[in-house]
């Protein structure tokens, strides 16, 4: 059987349909965007360091955080997860030799790419100026940057989103191998069918959106515009109807990969698994209703206002369901600190308090005076960056052996773990700080009593980029230097496992057949094991 | 490999249902229903649909899960306009 | 509260201690479910890590009581503390009857404002202290947001529409007004101040300078020079609505509604009269689009509301209803 | 296993439940596609009730009415295209097909037709736009959603022409047939909910406002 790396020329990869090498293929280019977006945003904390706006003008950082936001946000962080670790996953995790539709995935990379593509040439031509939200009139009236082609990337790369979320859909539907019912998916899989589910229903809205802003823009009349009675405000209505759910994108698959690495390094079954997987399911729902939370300021009713705080503060209970589950399954476990375990276990704590202050921003009076202040800001880097880029990191750490048969090196691994989490909290818990005294956010320039939060936060900034440029570094080396990996090196259960690392191109040699549950792990069992040196303190690779 | 699963017949008899909606819809905009006039030309869209998706489109003969993914389109679309509307309609309202 | 520690943002207002005190009330929460779930975390790290021998025998992975107690006791905390929000928001949304009224037209990138009695500035807004302040707003060309930290109150300016917002000082002393939506190129220099001074200060800061036309006589000046007067008197041949009074009443159209005649109504009526057509008047007043400013516009409301019997701020009717 | 059955399906039973399901959720992305315009439409139409009722009388409730009469006998077509297939009637489905693209195009005739006369009229948004009755922003509002959702709808029936006449071609030329209709199906599933969209277009249009 030969490995699904075994060919090297550019056309294996490029017409490849198998759903490994598009992981990969997702990877280098979201990666690319990664570097450019964090470029952005390492200029944007320089310029930050003085109060005076001085290291680039007014235009140019408010280019750098639109740039910044769309990036990370459409062209990375929607697609991190589900797309490299997903495409690689799912069908190993069904036990399908492939995704439903193979050819179909190619293409949505090579959507992804055209996309990825226009919003190169914005950031070439100049750039665009109206922030990730994309907000009217300005983007439709005033703005006088590249905003048609910029919406034209992320409308085609919206398309690339849905076709995976069908995709992936439509495979656990109608792929599971034989045995693996609906309650012994694992719940990385539930996660993805969540995510799915709102990128194929919410991501359509944000397409004709963004349709609508452009042919405003081209044809001078629109529907926004408050000269034919157009309300501004619907706008925002139509954006977040999409970016809310879609930031249940950005930390569903998260979730999953949570629940995936704290069962195998406490090495007990997951606590609660029907409770985490609806509630996934109950997010990807809710999710849908409480989009007016970011319009409570915006000249929105208050009474509409008062029915989205109020769903904001329900959706949250499923969070909260899936965390305290997290905690007891550590209970009684045989618990190791990995490198993967060190990203789940920040994880939790950085999502806790990301999604506690999402509360505080939901309660509608204090939302009034932190509304668009770094105290958001804050709020959604705890999120996105302590939640989701841990996770997808801690993901990538756990299943490098699988991807590329090569283990990274331990140590190495747990400094970065260590660094990216000290860094990351000091450059944004400042940011609550500040936020909350008031300093508004998309601000070039600033009052000087906010320069010390800012000082900080630059700092951490800096500890920050070690903490991600470690890995990069050794990930790269750990291709031609790491130890061989064997198959199963956590000795996890899960399908992926069972086959080869890296799998053959048809994933399994033989057709699985599964059953029993996904975490069948034993806690006292590892204890004896490791006891006689069966089950090593750090695993992995063939001696 | 397959077989019709629905009857030549079947297919007649919608087209009779749905040519019959559509007379009926521009009936009704001539008669004085004020503002039921919307609620009535909606009610008669929808059981067009319902015609088109349960024969035209095998709804009939089609699996729970097809039923469902045929559905929740809808339902997000609901959920979009009333919320939305919750808002327009309640702004000139005083605190 | 807040406003004891030092550096941070003053509370000057009585409204800001409430945001404050929810504002602690919520973080108490957060911290305390950090350490909820922080607490055990770390204790079953150090407890069950591998090697150290502990009972790990008949181990549970999952229980229907447990996941309803952790279900239903933060969604208990949740709706009590939504529902303590909301009764803050509405406190900040309900403008005292007899708030001094500003008028603030936002634009790319300044504000424009201007007191009842007539006197304008750019930037920056003179107060008195100890009295109820409404700030009645919009923009002529994007979206804004008047943000006063120092009060815990923003709101945005939308073009096309009036919002509004109201405070009330009690600390002398000037504080920060920002512009808090993005708004292009200079969104970071629509910046200004908010100057509380004691009351009798501020009456002598009104009369300084030229001497000012007062908002309401500037209405009522437009009012004859637009020729609204011409219908709008009794004496006039055409007939068209008395104004006397007009403004918070509900005022029943044509078309059978009935709607609050609220700054909006008025904006509406001058500007697209043939919208909503008083009831038993014909269609004769002409539209005056693109005649007026937006500050002209705000300054003809101005006049009108001075003709009813409501209330100086007037806008939202009478609080109870 | 047989030729029509790709690799990474076990039999043609899945492939055929995995296509069926793809499609079906793909109409349900267009669902919301189109929602962001009927959502848009609802917002406008509770706002502006009355130059949303005057200005729907400037459109053609006769053409309106026939156009929707083509596009169901069409659906019509495209569903007996797919009982042809089923029964393996092969030149049938060719008739049926041929059929449905030649009413999709007299659909297509119809509405060209009437841009034409909203182009004449001044009633095109935009410079030229020009409108008497009260408030003509508002008006202008109306018109613009209803090219803008007319418009995306006739997008989507120049599609289903391309897609059915491919379809035709390659039923004709025996590519396509009892043992792989599945193509056709899916076809006919999209044709279908293009027909749909219509359905709720015509009544949210034309008869706005209520001539009674
Ligand atoms: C991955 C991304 C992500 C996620 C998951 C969330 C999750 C949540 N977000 Fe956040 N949010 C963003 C990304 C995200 N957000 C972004 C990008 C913005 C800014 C956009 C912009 O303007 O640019 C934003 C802005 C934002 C606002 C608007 C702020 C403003 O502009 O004024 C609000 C307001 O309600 C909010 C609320 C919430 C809530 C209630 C959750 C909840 O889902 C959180 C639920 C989780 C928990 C609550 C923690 C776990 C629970 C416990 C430990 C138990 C205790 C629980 C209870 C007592 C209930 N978010
Ligand atoms: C999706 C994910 C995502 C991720 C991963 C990040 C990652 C980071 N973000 Fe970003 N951010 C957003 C999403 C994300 N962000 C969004 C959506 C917005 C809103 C945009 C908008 O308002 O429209 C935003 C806005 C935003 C702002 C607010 C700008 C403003 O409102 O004025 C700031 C400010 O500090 C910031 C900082 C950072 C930092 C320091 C990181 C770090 O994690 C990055 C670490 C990397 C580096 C630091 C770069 C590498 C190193 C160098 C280039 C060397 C030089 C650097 C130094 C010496 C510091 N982000
Ligand atoms: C040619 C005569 C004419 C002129 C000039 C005119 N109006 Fe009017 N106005 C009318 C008539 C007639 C109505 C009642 C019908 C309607 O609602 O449109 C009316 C209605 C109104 C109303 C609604 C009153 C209500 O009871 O609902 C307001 C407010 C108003 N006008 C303000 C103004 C202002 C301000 C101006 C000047 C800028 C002005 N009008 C100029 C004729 C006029
Ligand atoms: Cu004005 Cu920002
Ligand atoms: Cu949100």
């Amino acid at each position: 059987m030969t490995t699904y790396l075994e060919k090297h020329s550019w056309g294996s990869w490029l017409l490849t349909r198998d759903h490994k090498r598009i992981g990969i293929l997702y990877l280098y280019v979201i990666l690319f965007f990664f570097v450019i977006a964090s470029v952005a945003a390492g200029l944007m904390r320089l310029e930050l360091l003085t109060p005076a706006g001085d290291l680039v003008t007014s235009d140019t950082y408010n280019k750098l955080f639109t740039l910044h936001g769309v990036l990370m946000v459409w062209f990375f962080l929607v697609p991190s997860i589900p797309a490299v670790l997903g495409n690689f996953l799912l069908p190993l995790m069904i036990g399908a030799r492939d995704v439903a539709f193979p050819k179909l995935n190619l293409t949505s990379w090579y959507i992804f790419v055209a996309g990825g593509l226009c919003a190169l040439w914005a950031l070439l031509h100049g750039g665009v100026d109206t922030g990730w939200t994309f907000y009217t009139p300005y983007s439709s009236t005033y703005a006088n940057t590249h905003v048609i082609v910029m919406a034209a990337a992320i409308f085609v790369a919206g398309f690339s989103s849905i076709v995976t979320g069908l995709n992936f859909m439509v495979t656990i539907h109608t792929m599971r191998a034989p045995g693996m019912g609906w309650f012994r998916l694992p719940l990385f899989v539930w996660s993805l069918y969540a995510t799915s589910l709102i990128m194929v229903l919410a991501t359509p809205v944000l397409a004709i959106t963004l349709a609508l802003l452009v042919v405003e823009r081209l044809w001078g009349v629109g529907i926004f515009d408050p000269h034919l009675g157009g309300d501004p405000v619907l706008f925002q209505h139509l954006f977040w109807f999409y970016s809310h759910p879609a930031v249940y994108i950005m930390i569903l698959p998260g979730m999953g990969v949570i629940s995936e690495l704290i069962t195998c390094f406490a090495r007990k079954k997951i606590f609660g698994y029907n409770f985490i997987a609806f509630s996934s399911m109950a997010i990807a729902m809710l999710g849908f209703l409480v989009w007016g939370h970011h319009m409570f300021v915006s000249s929105q009713s208050i009474y509409a206002g008062m029915v989205f705080s109020l769903l904001s503060f329900l959706v949250s209970i499923p969070s909260a369901i899936k965390v305290f589950n997290w905690t007891a399954t550590l209970y009684k476990g045989s618990i190791v600190f990995q490198t993967p375990m060190l990203y789940a276990l920040g994880f939790i704590g950085l999502f806790t308090i990301g999604g506690m202050t999402g509360l505080i921003l939901a309660s509608l009076g204090v939302d009034v005076h932190v509304h668009d202040t770094y105290f958001v800001v804050a709020h959604f880097h705890y999120i996105m960056v302590g939640g989701m880029v841990l996770a997808f990191l801690g993901g990538l750490h756990y299943w490098w052996p699988k991807i590329t048969g090569r283990m990274y090196p331990e140590l190495m691994g747990k400094l970065a773990a260590v660094l990216g989490f000290v860094g990351f909290n000091f450059t944004f818990f400042p940011q609550f700080i500040m936020g909350y005294m008031g300093m508004p956010r998309r601000y070039h320039a600033y009052p000087p009593e906010f320069q010390v939060f800012h000082v900080l936060s630059t700092a951490g900034a800096s500890i920050l980029a070690c903490g991600y440029l470690l890995p990069m570094g050794y990930f790269i080396w750990s291709l031609r230097y790491g130890r061989k990996a064997t198959a199963n090196p956590w000795d996890a259960t899960g399908l992926e496992w069972q086959t080869p690392s890296p799998p053959p191109t048809d994933n399994f040699n033989a057709q699985p057949v599964v059953t029993t549950g996904p975490y069948e792990y034993d806690a006292e069992e590892a204890e004896r094991r490791a006891k006689i040196g069966l089950l090593p303190q750090t695993p992995g690779g063939a001696s | 490999m397959s077989e019709p699963v629905i009857s030549r017949k079947t297919y007649v008899w919608t087209l009779a249902g749905l040519l019959g909606l559509l007379c009926l819809t521009v009936m009704l905009a001539y008669l004085p229903l004020g503002p039921l006039h919307l609620a009535a030309g909606m009610l008669v869209s929808v059981s067009k649909m319902l015609l088109i998706m349960v024969f035209f489109m095998h709804l009939r003969v089609s699996r729970r899960v097809i039923w469902l993914a045929a559905s929740v389109g809808f339902v997000m679309l609901t959920i979009l306009i009333v919320l939305s509307l919750a808002d327009y309609a309640t702004r000139s309202w005083m605190p | 509260m807040l406003a004891t520690f030092p550096g941070f943002t003053p509370e000057a207002s009585k409204m800001a201690g409430e945001v404050d005190t929810l504002f602690l009330g919520l973080i108490g929460v957060t911290i305390f479910f950090t350490l909820v779930v922080a607490l055990p975390i770390v204790y079953f790290c150090i407890r069950y890590r591998r090697g150290s021998s502990v009972d790990r025998s008949s181990p549970s992975s999952g229980s229907n009581l447990v996941e309803a107690g952790w279900t239903i006791l933060p969604l208990c905390i949740a709706l009590g503390l939504f529902a303590w929000g909301a009764v803050v928001y509405f406190h900040l949304e309900r403008p005292p009857r007899d708030a001094l009224e500003i008028q603030v037209v936002g634009k790319q990138w300044m504000w424009k404002l201007q007191h009842a009695e007539g006197r304008r500035e750019i930037n920056a807004l003179h107060v008195p202290q100890g009295k109820a302040v409404r700030v009645l707003l919009t923009s002529q060309d994007v979206i804004h947001s008047f943000y006063l930290p120092a009060f815990r109150v923003k709101q945005d300016a939308v073009p096309g529409r009036y919002t509004s917002i109201w405070f009330k000082p009690d600390r002398p002393g000037r504080y920060h007004l920002f512009c808090a939506e993005y708004c292009g190129t200079n969104h970071s220099r629509m910046v200004g101040y908010v100057e509380v001074m004691p009351p009798s200060d501020y009456e002598r800061w009104l009369t300084e300078g030229e001497e000012q036309e007062s908002v309401i006589t500037a209405g009522k000046r437009l009012f004859s020079a637009h020729g609204c007067s011409g219908c709008h008197e009794n004496s006039s041949v055409v007939r068209a609505p008395a104004l006397q009074g007009v403004f918070g009443r509900r005022i029943a159209l044509q078309n059978g509604a009935t709607v609050l005649a609220d700054e909006m109504y008025v904006r509406d009526s001058i500007l697209r009269p043939a919208s909503a057509i008083t009831a038993g008047y014909e269609n004769l007043m002409p539209s005056y689009e693109g005649q007026m400013s937006e500050g002209e516009i705000m300054q003809i409301i101005s006049y009108l509301k001075s003709l009813s019997d409501t209330s100086p701020s007037g806008a939202k009717g009478d609080p109870k209803k | 296993m047989n030729q029509w059955v790709a690799h990474q399906f076990n039999s043609s039973a899945q492939q055929r439940e995995a296509v069926t399901l793809g499609m079906w959720i793909f109409l349900a992305t267009e669902v919301l596609f189109f929602g962001g315009l009927f959502a848009a439409y609802t917002v406008y139409r509770h706002n502006f009730p009355e130059q949303f009722h005057e200005a729907s009388h400037h459109l053609d409730i006769v053409l309106g009415a026939v156009n929707t009469g083509v596009l169901l006998v069409s659906s019509f077509f495209m569903a007996m295209a797919v009982w042809s297939i089923q029964a393996g009637r092969r030149k049938l489905v060719v008739l049926n097909l041929v059929m449905t693209v030649l009413l999709a195009i007299a659909f297509l005739g119809i509405k060209g037709f009437e841009y034409h006369h909203k182009f004449v009229e001044h009633l095109v948004p935009g410079s030229g736009f020009h409108y008497d009755g009260d408030w003509p922003g508002r008006a202008e509002m109306f018109f613009w959603l209803y090219f803008v959702m007319t418009g995306l709808h006739a997008i989507h029936v120049i599609i289903g022409i391309v897609v059915i006449s491919v379809m035709a071609g390659l039923v004709w030329s025996g590519r396509i047939g009892r043992e792989n209709d599945a193509a056709v199906e899916l076809t006919g599933l999209y044709w279908h909910f293009v027909d749909i969209v219509w359905v709720f277009l015509f009544p949210l249009l034309y008869l706005a406002g209520a001539r009674g």
